[in-house]
């Protein structure tokens, strides 16, 4: 789960990381104080998507009135094809230098990583190899200040600025435990005169701890309604562009059918892992969400192992018979129980193949006649 | 022969009550496998298809000492803890069925068994198999046959779909081990490879990868120096960036992980990629 | 730092371990109330020696008026030598099966150790060492949830019990964690039904980790004035009941004089290790220490390291010159700059000797005359 | 030779600048010890003693890449982070001076080390010198000479005594090596006795303890077998039970580590036990 950059700010001042002075607003009402206070100010869209900055999602302002004017105008726009849904009104700092900063973990050596340059304020990716500092983390031991230290040294830090780095960073790691997560970015953080601040902020919390998300966590959920539904019901599903909709068992086996039907020239229209052991019911549900999506065809793809072929028969004869498939349907059957499966469909005038090529290419070769036909 | 699992395998079965340990461990039963143990807290001194079941895994192992390996069926928050509880206990292979793990869960496990030099397998595996001896996971019985190609994946239903594209081929298994789909796992290629390479039984080798992480890039490396011919297949190749398909590993991620860099780093490393799952038993014939 | 069991058990209920019933009193106001509320009473006097019990520091009572008597009473007296300030008045719990259960460091493997016996309510000395579990744990990973299994299962508990204690335990380390405590102890955790109680507390917190106690966490200090006094000068001293005043720079060798005082048949009044190279105004303020607790023969044994022998013979002159010292005095010089040192107090009429042997010798020689003298 | 240390030892000096630290520099660039560089955070590029200065281990050793060995003068709150910094840039040995380190500092110094195998030394010691050689600590450099008694001792002071009264008979010392008095320390006796009774410049070992504890009893166990001879002292006879004499180790409670129990089992354990101090060399030259 990503959060916006406020509530990333948010959780920064509970760990005593510095940000500029600022706040989140949903509407133009109280802007205008705030920037009469403030004095001049940067106007930033919250969305999740990074770049907002050459899309137009930042503006600035000098007095309350021009702010007011920049939050309602970012307020009714898209940015980066996301509604903007709040802006975050902030101070403008002056900059004296920007300095990457970031803990995210490298699956490669299995543990966090800290990822720092002296070139902040751009994309890491664009920032040479040799002029990124990435130092390991013991998770036993953690982020002690030592190891803050070596990077504050490699980033060239001086004085105070040494010793605010630190901190930050020991605060830094000590936040992206506590909320479980994946990333933690900044990027820029700013020297500004004698002070050293989190101008922006990128935090991604790990799904799969939810059950433990600590009480102040806020909880984002960027899904459309179909994917939270599938969420639901234990299923991997994202939605696609293209035609085929697509079912398979497995997360490897489905995004190697999408690979399949690619190379035979369809377009899948989702991504749905249904999972290993679903039940007749369970898989009825899947079906009736590919249904949902209005696909041009529907292709699955089971290799029976722990799902059973009988079972996934019977989910489509049931579906077939409760709503009726209106659209050509293509299933690739084998594994346990297959000879159940497949006699099961055929009494459902459902045509069903055993190698996953045959299947596929029959899918590609219907899909192109329906839309010949103008379907 | 095989690697890491053969049939003289002691195995536990932690969470050995509950419906998938149960069921698996009748279908590890039926294929061979030394099931010796089981664990569930609270049921200790009841069995599960004649197999005797404990409280914990200390005394799961002080009863039986020739334990060396376990398979976890534990719901996800609590694997940490399962997992822990088995090196502490000395078992030193430890094969973690259970997906949804949370990732610092699993970069603290494999500290820990860094630190205790334990192999584990997962989490979010099918596990381990070596055709006509043993195995440990969730795989169907009825795709492998023993023979000489080793196979190690990272992902579960596919690589059944290549393995039984081998069987089907006339091409046995000497072991077929499941990596994991989460972006932190325990073994990577890198270690398989090289147990591969040595073992006597294993003959050709078949990578199945996918999209994200550096691992196939990594295991290209190693593949460079390797005797033994390596085919390979990756999925992911029409993946849009930024998703995340079904796996935490597998999303490409401010450009990383790519499935052009893996097929080209694979390539140079001398390793024959197949373009679709079924070329990959004729690429070994070759 | 050893705190009283009421103080123990604020901290046991904020890390969710319960406690019977109770509140604690420094007079008896308001306990009548508390005990009409409760019903049957168990009164203990809050002291920190152990096997107040015995000594008549625990009291029962099953109505109000007799629990304020009770109160008054222990409020009254001493109890193993300690003037009762506080008693804590909790409900009386029927005991099913009393559980010892502690955590504390074993310096042997550097870790620390999970004790419990099912043998609890006793002192666990008097334990057999075959009945006691003993469960060393990992720092990096704590107790988690496997080893308290392991440890309930030891101690045969079952079904809610095992529960109950796998929580307790978990949470017992990590109050052991977060108060830097060197000794948590529960003698006796009751069973009591369905319930799992703490009946007693002892938690002895690091005195070196003062600087990062919890805010939360009391302060108590059983130390004498003097004892505060040399510790504010950084200086180790503990008070005996002997005759001569010690004074040494070093613990070990501190002790070993004790030793040899004993051995030539003195008692020693102190121990007091005025530490290594302390300057020569330390070493007087540490002698007007000594002096303030009117010692028959003062024997200083100091070998000079980084600790300067003249430094120290000035200290022994200043405050011979500023106080005057009433009683004989016998040091050992040896070391850097000993001629200088031995200069110095020849010009004050004080003898030196370069062994430890010769110095005690006369030192326990001296008490005796000023023994023999009745003074 | 030596156990340790010896001259060919390079040694880093963290917190070179603070007052302890900059005057035993001295004393040990006096005394012959290879001081190669120093850490303090703020003051690289400072030099102490004409010892360069430098902001973090990492770079002093990416500097001096022969620094084997550190010491620490670090106020007690920030040794565990200056431990842990020391071992984390790969240095296998570490004499930490410091006093008053929380006893779970100390828990998580030995935890780390027992991971990177590092050789701790302290806290709350003098340190260890080799005579003639090296020396890494704050013992006084005049009472030691070059010889054949290897003397491992719990207590600083205490120490020094009999190592005066050694020198002072004419009995020079291979290593001299303190534990440091806090109840958690890295090296014991049961680590330098070994050590001392396979360097061959040993001929016979000292063993300075005091009460509280159970190290001296663990030390009988193994001086059970050794073949040089041991002559023990054991500091406390007189001390009463359950008061801290000095060292956080120093203390009888529960009846465990009396004076009575460690003096009969070093006699068990064939050791000669001194009663007072300066007999002790004229037992080691029986």
């Amino acid at each position: 789960m990503k959060l916006f950059e406020y509530m990333g700010k948010e959780l920064f001042k509970k760990m005593n990381i510095t940000v500029p002075a600022g706040q989140v607003f949903q509407s133009d009402e109280g802007v205008e104080k705030f920037v009469a206070n403030t004095g001049e100010v940067v106007i930033k869209s919250q969305i999740l998507s990074g770049g907002r900055g050459k899309a137009g999602g930042i503006k600035f302002a000098t007095s309350p009135d021009v702010a007011k004017m920049a939050v309602n105008e970012l307020l009714q726009s898209k940015v980066k094809d996301c509604p903007v849904q709040a802006v975050l009104v902030e101070e403008k700092i002056n900059i004296d230098k920007e300095i990457y900063l970031a803990i995210t973990v490298d699956g490669s050596i299995k543990r966090p990583v800290v990822i720092a340059s002296s070139s902040g304020g751009v994309d890491i990716e664009e920032v040479p190899e040799d002029k990124i500092i990435k130092i390991p983390v013991d998770v036993h031991s953690g982020v002690q200040p030592f190891l803050a230290r070596e990077v504050a040294r490699q980033l060239l830090l001086q004085g105070d600025h040494f010793k605010q780095f630190v901190n930050l960073l020991v605060n830094m790691y000590k936040l992206f435990k506590k909320y479980d997560c994946e990333l933690v970015e900044i990027n820029p953080l700013v020297i500004s005169g004698d002070k050293l601040l989190a101008a922006d902020a990128k935090v991604t919390v790990d799904d799969e701890a939810a059950f433990r998300y600590p009480a102040d966590l806020p909880v984002i959920d960027e899904r459309t309604e179909r994917e939270k539904k599938a969420h639901q019901l234990g299923i991997s599903y994202v939605e696609l562009e293209g035609e085929i909709g697509v079912m398979a068992n497995g997360a490897g086996i489905t995004m190697a059918t999408l690979d399949i039907i690619n190379h035979y020239g369809g377009t899948p229209r989702n991504f749905m892992d249904a999972g290993g052991g679903a039940s007749t019911e369970a898989t009825a549900k899947a079906l009736e969400i590919l249904l949902s999506t209005n696909p041009k065809v529907i292709l699955a793809n089971i290799f029976g192992g722990i799902t059973r072929c009988d079972d996934v028969a019977n989910a489509f004869a049931q579906v077939q018979e409760k709503l009726g498939i209106p659209v050509p349907l293509v299933i690739r059957l084998v594994g346990t129980n297959e000879e159940d499966g497949v006699r099961i469909l055929k009494g459902q005038g459902i045509e069903s193949f055993r190698t996953v090529d045959e299947a596929v290419a029959k899918a590609v070769e219907l899909l192109a006649s329906s839309e010949g036909s103008g379907e | 022969m095989s690697i890491i699992l053969d049939n003289s395998t002691k195995v536990l079965v932690q969470g050995i009550t509950g419906r998938q340990g149960n069921f698996h461990t009748k279908q590890m039963l039926e294929f061979g496998t030394q099931v010796v143990a089981g664990v569930t807290p609270g049921k200790g001194g009841q069995q599960v298809h004649d197999v005797p079941v404990y409280d914990t895994v200390f005394a799961a192992v002080s009863k039986h000492k020739d334990i060396n390996a376990s398979i976890i069926f534990i719901p996800a928050p609590a694997v940490k803890d399962a997992a822990m509880e088995a090196m502490a206990a000395g078992i030193r292979t430890v094969v973690i069925i259970t997906e949804h793990v949370p990732l610092h869960d699993e970069m603290d496990i494999m500290a820990y068994a860094e630190k205790t030099s334990t192999i584990i397998i997962g989490p979010n595996t099918f596990g381990i198999i070596s055709p006509g001896q043993s195995k440990m996971g969730i795989m169907p019985n009825t795709i492998y046959k023993p023979g000489a190609v080793g196979l190690v994946a990272r992902s579960g239903t596919l690589s059944y779909e290549i393995a039984f594209n081998l069987t089907s081929a006339g091409l046995g298994q000497s072991t077929v081990v499941g990596l994991g789909g989460d972006r932190v796992v325990g073994l990577s290629f890198t270690d398989v490879l090289p147990m591969l390479e040595e073992d006597p039984d294993t003959e050709s080798v078949v990578l199945v990868g996918e999209i994200g992480g550096n691992a196939e890039e990594e295991a290209a490396k190693y593949i460079k120096q390797m005797k033994k011919p390596v085919v390979a297949f990756i999925a992911g190749s029409s993946a849009p960036p930024g998703k995340r398909m079904g796996h935490a590993g597998a999303i490409i991620e401010r450009g990383r992980g790519t499935f052009a860099s893996k097929v080209e780093a694979l390539n140079n490393a001398g390793a024959k990629v197949a373009s679709l799952p079924w070329e990959v038993p004729e690429l070994v014939k070759k």
